[in-house]
């Protein structure tokens, strides 16, 4: 690999008591691909995307994005630093717009300097129009004024992905932004999760649907038990015996 | 700043300017002795208040005399309506009654409006049959 | 070193009605994660039962101990009625204030049917305090530790030895599912209060007869007392309340005796800030993690 | 106007101050029992400027202002970890704590042959800046509605900051928020300086509304109290604290019929109230309704013609 990878994490372990939720894990994302972590449920999955935003402290090893260790780093540095996500179950502030959850969300580095001074009397013109573009590609314009809570759940799932490019990530997290989704919704996901990608934004991806999982990632790592079991793309992975035996029982994978 | 900053802030600064504006002349001071007895009925109090400039002792007569009553320790929640005072036998003397909502310390606020304007504030412990002064609250 | 000594006994003696009064606090906080500000006056309410059987009709302590008891758990079972029942499981911060409006309901309520300040309240033991070389005991003294111990281990017995302790438990851990397991949210609920407003009716009782008057204020000292008590050793813990009581009597009787009753008072509040912002659990772990959730 | 209407509606006021500085930690999600400590701090170090340094009104205001969001940022640091009903009993200590602290503190000097200033639990009196400078009741209410309206106006600034609607975003979920890249422990500092400053403000304008302050006013009752109005009124806006001091203290003299009833009847509608609105009168919900009427209405005027649409960028307002 030539490039530095945007984020690299080395030899990462979370216990919750006697648990070992993750346990020793390497893992590389490179820039401008899209990784998808796999794995059965309670494999480590979500664990590793909390540990990457700072939800959770490391019990050891580090995490680092472009270069920089952001192991001790408090959230929201983390989020002015390049990362931000989805979740699994939907996280909106409800009670405000959909306007304003776009809208506060604008904390890159850059971003900030820009709103710089504007904090308190309304947005930039800058700020604006990027709010307004993303609603455009998200297909929530209409909806700019209404509370968040009044959402459809669709529209809802869109909002949180949308909430989370606003602040111009260089690396986005999606922790099952397909789950609840009919044929028709993921189809538009894939579509914009490609077209991110596109954009330069690189992607994290958990995800159960496998047809998605396949369809757009560029590579894929399978967890079981916090540790990694496979790593490669999508042919290499279905083709491996360990994660045929981790995936007992559900066809899916085949 | 931008506009609407400065003219929130240029109003502020009109209304400080206005407040120091009241220029400073020394006024009379007035003391107050109250004295308060239980009337026939429970909670019910006649009290007297005797008012003399506090620099020269002379009597404060003429005065139009309101007191209004409050609890310090409920400030607001118990404040009952004021009474206005009616001059009394003695020169500079006052005299009101108070019906009360409960026994206790309160704070009588004794405004005076006339020719001197001021206020002097008293606090008594007023109980069932006995009024005093209000020892330092303990609980 | 005596004056040390004497001031533990008399600190532990009346830190053990702080220890009752935190007991029932961290009952209705372990139960339904939601902060009762009316449990004080709930248990004046219960004062001036007693002092109306006691002034009206000459009742003896016992009467007047299980009026006092009864008139709380009367008035604890109308503050979940009209506070806690009927709030929705978000609004902690609503039923909080509602309680503190019922608060004034309560005070007032008190205040028109007794309108004097004082009211006397009958003395629980008149007899010398006991003497042991040269420390002193007061009778009632004793009688509340004895009460304050006795019933916090029946209620950690109730706890964690009863079916209904059981219920409790598992609704501190998690509602939803006590309810579909069988455990009837809504009858314990209501229990629950009235047995916590109980307790604090033997602890109002207590204090109330050690001090031998009742006053509109002791509402508000009540709670605050049983607030502190529970805070300082940990919500949501049996063994926690008591300590935290115990503590607290001895750091008020001592700091008394040193420097005065104003600072008794500081030394107490200190100590509580002085623990929240060093060791917010309390000293004691707490019953579950969940009860240190957001009230 | 007479006096006593004047009275009640400048009491209205002042408290107004105290209502809005809980209100702004509610905003943030945090319950504070010991606003009043700040109100105190207030009131002490503007009657202190003016009665004995001789400082004229306006800069002792600014004085109380600066002591009460200096004092918050100070307490609000260690308590900052602090959530829930942690962060609600550190306030009240906190608040305990000053109030016995005034109870102790002796500071007075000879002004007129008469020793002023504040004097333990006997309370400060003779802070008689508006006798001496011939300020009348009527000019005093407004000056505190001056002030109110300049507080109220920096509210609907705030709520259409970044800051301010980061303040709700913490209100709901701090997670989510730090999440979001916004950094909860310095929005908290800060809105609990804000809020430090507003009842040092409010505590100003009493005391020399007054005249007269004792320790004793500034106990827990008061803090509740003000945590109340906000509840009562709604969350969703400033005029919501403003709209609860109105229906206690206006309803309240109101119905004096009711003398001895009052608060059994108050307590009773407050506790009913809850029941049906959890987040008071003009909750969120209620004031997004208000806002989406208001900007249709506007369009419509603006060109008549059928469909409300669904109105361009709507800025970021609330």
């Amino acid at each position: 690999m030539l490039e530095l990878p945007v984020l690299e994490l080395k030899d990462v372990s979370k216990h919750f008591g006697g648990v070992r939720a993750v346990d020793g894990v390497d893992l590389g994302v490179a820039r401008g691909e899209i990784l998808a972590l796999i794995g059965p449920n309670g494999s480590g999955k979500s664990t590793i995307v909390n540990l990457i935003c700072g939800l959770f402290p490391l019990t050891a090893g580090r995490v680092v994005l472009d270069g920089v260790d952001i192991s001790g780093m408090p959230m929201h540095a983390r989020v002015t630093g390049g990362v931000a996500r989805t979740f699994q179950n939907i996280r909106l502030f409800g009670q405000l717009t959909v306007w304003q959850n776009l809208w506060v969300a604008q904390n890159s580095g850059e971003q900030r300097r820009q709103n710089f001074g504007r904090r308190w009397f309304g947005g930039s013109r800058g700020a604006r129009g990027e709010v307004e573009r993303t609603l455009e590609f998200f297909d929530l314009a209409h909806k700019s004024n209404e509370l968040a809570a009044n959402l459809a759940f669709g529209e809802q799932r869109r909002l949180e992905f949308a909430r989370a490019l606003s602040a111009k990530p260089a690396l986005l997290l999606l922790d099952e932004p397909a789950a609840g989704m009919n044929a028709e919704e993921i189809d538009q996901l894939d579509n914009r999760i490609r077209k991110v990608r596109d954009d330069g934004v690189t992607v994290l991806l958990i995800e159960h649907q496998m047809e998605l999982v396949m369809s757009i990632a560029d590579r894929i790592a399978v967890l079981n038990f916090g540790r990694k079991i496979a790593e490669g793309t999508p042919a290499e992975v279905q083709a491996s015996p360990l994660v045929r035996e981790a995936y007992l029982g559900t066809p899916e994978i085949a | 700043m931008r506009p609407a900053t400065r003219r929130t802030v240029a109003v502020l600064f009109a209304v400080a300017a206005a407040c120091v504006a009241g220029g400073a002349e020394a006024q009379v001071r007035a003391k107050a002795d109250l004295r308060c007895e239980q009337a026939s009925e429970v909670l019910l109090y006649d009290c007297t208040v005797g008012l003399v400039d506090s620099r020269t002792n002379e009597p404060l007569t003429g005065l139009a005399v309101t007191i209004g009553a409050d609890m310090p320790s409920m400030a607001g929640a118990h404040s009952v309506r004021p009474v206005v005072a009616a001059e009394g036998p003695a020169k500079g003397t006052y005299r009101f009654r108070l019906a009360l909502e409960m026994h206790g310390d309160w704070a009588l606020l004794i405004n005076l409006s006339g020719a001197t304007r001021d206020r002097v504030v008293k606090v008594l412990r007023f109980e069932d049959g006995r009024v005093g002064e209000a020892p330092p609250p303990r609980r | 070193m005596i004056d040390l000594v004497q001031n533990t006994i008399d600190g532990l003696m009346i830190g053990s009605s702080y220890g009752l009064l935190a007991l029932g606090f961290t009952l209705i906080f372990g139960v339904m994660r939601r902060l009762n500000l009316s449990y004080g006056p709930s248990i004046m309410i219960g004062g001036y039962f007693g002092t109306v059987l006691y002034l009206q009709f000459g009742a003896g302590p016992l009467v007047v101990a299980v009026a006092v008891v009864v008139g709380a758990a009367l008035a604890g079972l109308y503050v979940e009625r009209l506070c806690f029942a009927p709030m929705k499981a978000g609004a902690a911060i609503a039923s909080m204030v509602s309680s503190f409006a019922v608060w004034m309901q309560l005070e007032q309520a008190a205040i028109l049917v007794l309108p004097r300040h004082t009211y006397a309240f009958p003395p629980l033991a008149t007899g010398a305090p006991l003497e042991f070389g040269p420390f002193a005991v007061r009778i009632d003294h004793l009688v509340m530790l004895g009460c304050a111990l006795g019933l916090a281990a029946a209620v950690q017995l109730l706890l964690y030895r009863t079916r209904f302790g059981l219920a409790l438990r598992a609704i501190i851990g998690n509602p939803v599912a006590a309810h579909l397991v069988g455990v009837d949210v809504r009858t314990v609920m209501p229990l629950a209060f009235a047995g916590a407003s109980a307790i604090g009716g033997v602890a109002g009782f207590l204090v109330l007869a050690v001090d031998q008057q009742v006053t509109p204020m002791f509402g508000m000292w009540a709670t605050l007392k049983g607030l502190i008590a529970m805070m300082i050793g940990g919500l949501g813990s049996v063994p926690g309340a008591v300590l935290g009581g115990l503590l607290l009597g001895v750091i008020e009787v001592q700091s008394q005796w040193y420097f005065g009753p104003q600072i008794r008072d500081l030394a107490a509040y200190f100590v509580l800030f002085a623990v929240l912002a060093l060791r917010p659990r309390g000293l004691v772990g707490s019953l579950s993690e969940a009860s240190t959730q957001k009230a | 106007m007479d006096d006593y209407t004047i009275g009640v509606l400048s009491n209205i006021g002042v408290v107004s101050f105290v209502a809005l500085s809980a209100y702004l930690l509610l905003l943030t999600g945090e319950i504070s029992f010991g606003q009043q400590a700040f109100f105190a701090i207030g009131a002490y170090a503007a009657g202190i400027a003016t009665a004995l340094w001789g400082w004229p009104l306006a800069l002792a205001l600014a004085w109380g202002a600066l002591s009460g969001g200096g004092a918050a940022v100070l307490v609000g640091i260690p308590t900052l970890r602090l959530h829930g009903l942690y962060f609600s009993i550190a306030t009240l200590a906190f608040a305990e704590m000053v109030r016995i602290l005034f109870e102790l503190f002796r500071y007075q000097v000879e002004i007129d042959g008469e020793l002023t200033g504040p004097s333990g639990a006997e309370g400060f009196r003779n802070i008689r800046y508006i006798f001496d400078h011939n300020i009348d009741a009527v000019q005093f209410l407004l000056l505190i509605y001056a002030l109110l309206a300049a507080a109220l106006l920096g509210f609907v600034l705030l709520e259409r900051s970044r800051t301010g609607v980061a303040f709700r975003m913490i209100g709901e979920d701090a997670t989510l928020a730090g999440l979001q890249g916004i950094s909860v422990a310095r929005h908290k500092v800060l809105a609990a300086g804000i809020a430090g400053a507003l009842a040092g403000v409010g505590g100003g304008l009493y005391a020399h509304l007054t005249t007269y302050v004792e320790p004793r006013i500034f106990d827990v009752m008061l803090g509740v109290h003000s945590l109340a109005y906000g509840l009562i009124g709604g969350l969703g806006t400033a005029f919501g604290p403003l709209l609860g001091v109105l229906i206690d203290i206006g309803l309240l003299e109101s119905i004096r019929a009711l003398a001895g009833y009052r608060m059994i009847i108050f307590g009773g509608i407050v506790a009913l109230l809850l029941i049906v609105r959890p987040r008071g009168l003009l909750d969120e919900r209620t004031m997004h309704g208000i806002g989406n009427l208001w900007r249709r209405t506007l369009l419509r005027l603006r060109r008549p013609g059928p469909g409300p649409g669904p109105g361009p960028g709507p800025g970021p307002g609330p």
